[in-house]
């Protein structure tokens, strides 16, 4: 392994602080239980926050700032930040609206999740939670606990975090980001595995003209595994699923997010968006807008998931309206 | 000896902190078959904190030393081990308020109580393919063998084959709980991280009881 | 090589397309020359052009907008677009205030944008060029070509496009360009190769606990070949050289970049940041704005590069003037 | 044979280009070594152009037909090679203007005209490691040889070997130009990308002129 680090162990609280070093004026950041938050809160609006394993920068502490979270919770790489930690996060930043949990579907984040809010409840604090399962690579069974969130969350926070800037009431806020979450699917693909700086080594291996189709964001295994692919048969394939899912059809309004893994050059992102907007348009379904970049990554997994987001009219307002993160601007 | 002390519990409890700590990597690599690969990483880290703050527990009782290690657990394992740990020792803390020394059957409805609250806390069932695929098995064995006339080392050796069985039969599973069930039939051949870690801490914690 | 990408001689066109389709209200991409450029030109204000090979993504077109560049010229990956290109790229943007070339100081971009420059005064358009060659990896010497351009180069664009936004003339424009030029420095590390699509294979090769020191952009070998050092240790050596080379002493206010060279994760990128600060603020050196992120990439090389611009009052109040780019904004 | 008739020059430039495209992986790792490994690529990229441009250009005389290729050379060719090559055809052309053979002679003065473009745009002398040390040396064996009784063929090789053994002679050399100036010491043991291109270029092409 080589990475450009120190010791392994104090990796999340040494980025944190460089993060806060950098961006000043957006974020702070809390050592002990490693919470980002805004600099100023404002105790009468619904408070946001997300968090999870850390390795997906610029999330969640990009997305920390004006018309998104107030707070975003990092545990170490990969792993969910503790229950304790996030009911700090929701002391620091709840007032009287409440606070709404935006929770990854992953079983660590969820009971960790949980257990802080309803720790935060005995505080007589209001905390209502959503839960984001946007990748459709998982099966959406009744025997599973469902399916992972990925980059759609991303969105879900630029929705529920305009929601909650409006001045909506927390129920208000909580319905608005459940909506987005049913109108938001994602599908990743690996083009190498992610390495894990404790670990040390690659998560899993893959012959030099293979890819991992359906991968998740911490280097899971996806559907499965393939020969590589060009740009142009990729996006047709994992937008046939994102259509599907979503029931796409030509009067469709859309945003469309194409994320890169953390070790993807940009070029190769953009090469592929002109491939995903050529199909679009062959279906005549409508882009409104279009985000190109490392939104949620997988650390140095090359690679890259592809998201849409359903607009409907009540969607589209909150979409429209401004954003100001480290990671997103609007 | 038919009853276990305080100090020896502690002192088993000790040793099951260094098994996770020396198998960190191996433990990550498990994970990594199916899940995400940081489990070793996760649930050590919880259990470094715990031996750096060894000496600081509460002993008044086993009970209370184990809801203290319980709370130590919560806010330092990552992941899914934080709560299921947490959980787990918590659990095995209610059983045993109070207590100075735990006879087998102590001993036998301490994990039993350790399960229950894992499966509360984490919703998972007997093959889901998780943990509780060892630990299950470990404490029907232990319930069947608590009046045994034998010797406690013996005792746990029965629960650490169970668990060593029930973490084998993993294999044969599709997780439905846990980042593997994201993987579906992928998980298939292989065993799960968490049911063959307590599988190789039970077996190593037997092994080292005095006759 | 895995990349996600379709033919190999196309790949710039799709980038470009796929670019422009990401980012309508911004850029408008040319496909025949490969120009992208503002929506709408400003004839009054003096024109900024930049470019050069394609793979350093963003780079340059990510800085076309307001504030900073009026068009951007793209060759192949890794090789200066012809002389025909820029030539295009000028008559296109230039009006009565004339036009700055921002050259990034390679014989082949020197040689393309002197030749375009010509071309244009033949047609009586006002040219003028600068040359940007922050990279201190090269020794400056009187028998060499000098000294690379490399991410310094967005900064440069930052502050000769507020000058020129402000209305300055196209010689003092070329003259704070010029001032810019001479107080930022800049030196890489990589850690991986950077793949060249069209070649497929990486351009060198790296044992795996071998570091490049004072790497260039295009993976052309830096000052020496070293084994893994901590982020720290790296940091430490880093800024030494470009402290060094500006003459920084405790009374210097500093933008630092901390840039990643398009493989790396940004969670590296923020942990070399806290070492950077904890170095910088040992040595009282006053941090007035810092840049994380990918502004000046080698395709998918792992390893990044510091950059560091020595402020003066006449610069910082360029600095400070908004930017509105699709990978700055201010 | 002394003279090189139109016919010839044009079948012998299709030639080149051949063998410029055919090398474009070769031509890349040769760069790769102190460069930045596109020179295949960009000087190939060119001659595609050319070649598709083929049965468009200008026939009137070999420097006409020159000029035309030196004005899509300079606008294909990616890197330091569009100028470079363009000015090389450039200067080539301006030394056959109206030209319908070629003496040895002239063959010899085309040759060096190109070389002094190429000097003045890229400022390069010899010794600075360019494509220009395996030109020069060619351009010398040329003039020396101009007047030989030989075949034109053997005139032509003469001038191949001279840019093979200049080639040669780059790897004792420190760049000073183009990209692998940067690095210094480093380019040493390894020769120009471009000195070996026209090393390799030349010998092709004068194998396959007949007797
Ligand atoms: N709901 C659950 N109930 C019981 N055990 C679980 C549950 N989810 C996961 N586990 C156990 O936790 C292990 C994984 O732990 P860890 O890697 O720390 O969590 P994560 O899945 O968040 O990465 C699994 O191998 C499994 O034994
Ligand atoms: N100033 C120059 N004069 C003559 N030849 C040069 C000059 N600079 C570079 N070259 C030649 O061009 C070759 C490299 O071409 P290429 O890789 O296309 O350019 P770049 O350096 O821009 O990547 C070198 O090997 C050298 O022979
Ligand atoms: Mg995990
Ligand atoms: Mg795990
Ligand atoms: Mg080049
Ligand atoms: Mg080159």
């Amino acid at each position: 392994m080589k990475k450009i680090i120190n010791q392994t162990d104090d990796i999340v609280i040494q980025m944190g602080k460089g993060m806060a070093l950098a961006h000043p004026d957006k974020i702070e950041f809390e050592e002990k239980y490693k919470i980002f938050k805004r600099k100023t809160i404002n105790p009468k609006k619904v408070a946001l926050i997300s968090g999870g394993g850390s390795g997906h920068e610029p999330a969640h502490a990009g997305y920390v700032g004006t018309g998104m979270l107030d707070a975003a919770v990092a545990g170490d790489v990969f792993a969910s930040p503790s229950s304790v930690q996030v009911y700090h996060a929701i002391k620091q930043v709840t007032g009287e609206a409440g606070c709404l949990l935006i929770v990854k579907n992953y079983s660590g984040d969820c009971m960790n999740f949980d257990t802080a809010a309803e720790m935060a409840e005995e505080d007589d604090l209001k905390v209502l939670s959503v839960y984001v399962n946007d990748d459709v690579a998982v099966k959406d069974s009744l025997y599973t606990i469902g399916r992972r969130g990925v980059a759609g969350t991303v969105l879900v926070e630029k929705i529920a975090g305009a929601a909650a800037e409006r001045g909506d009431s927390l129920e208000n806020v909580q319905l608005l980001a459940q909506k987005t979450i049913e109108q938001v699917k994602s599908i990743g693909v690996a083009l190498t595995s992610c390495t894990v700086p404790a670990k040390g080594t690659p998560t899993f291996d893959l012959g030099s003209d293979e890819i991992e189709f359906g991968v998740g964001i911490h280097g899971e295994p996806g559907i499965e595994r393939r020969k590589s692919m060009t740009s142009h048969a990729l996006a047709v394939e994992m937008l046939d699923l994102l259509i599907g899912e979503l029931g796409l059809t030509d009067e469709d309004e859309i945003v469309v997010m194409v994320n890169g893994l953390g070790g993807t050059p940009l070029q190769e992102l953009y090469v592929f968006n002109h491939d995903v907007r050529a199909i679009l348009s062959s279906k005549n379904i409508h882009v409104y807008d279009t985000l190109v970049g490392n939104y949620m990554t997988a650390i140095d997994m090359a690679g890259l998931s592809l998201t849409v987001l359903k607009l409907t009219d009540e969607l589209k307002a909150l979409y429209d309206a401004p954003a100001d993160t480290i990671a997103y601007h609007k | 000896m038919s009853t276990l002390s305080k100090a020896e519990l502690f002192q088993m409890l000790n040793h099951m902190a260094e098994v996770i700590i020396e198998n960190e990597v191996p433990f990550c690599e498990l994970d990594a078959v199916a899940g995400d690969g940081d489990f070793g990483m996760s649930i050590a880290k919880g259990f470094k904190v715990l031996m750096a703050q060894w000496e600081t527990l509460n002993r008044e009782s086993i009970g209370e030393f184990l809801a203290d290690c319980s709370m130590v657990i919560s806010e330092n394992c990552g992941g899914a081990s934080g709560p299921i740990w947490g959980a787990g020792f918590k659990g095995a803390s209610k059983a045993t308020t109070g207590l100075q020394s735990l006879t087998k059957a102590e001993f036998a409805s301490m994990l039993e109580s350790a399960a229950e609250l894992i499966q509360k806390r984490g919703k998972a069932n007997r093959g889901d393919k998780t943990l509780l695929d060892a630990l299950l098995p470990c404490v029907d064995a232990l319930n069947a063998h608590k009046s045994d006339e034998n010797s406690f080392k013996m005792f746990l050796q029965t629960g650490a084959m169970a668990a060593t069985e029930g973490a084998e039969a993993t294999k044969k599973m599709i997780a439905s709980r846990g980042r593997a069930s994201y993987v579906g039939e992928r998980s298939l051949e292989f065993p799960d991280a968490g049911a063959m870690a307590l599988s190789i801490i039970f077996t190593a914690i037997s092994g080292q009881v005095l006759d």
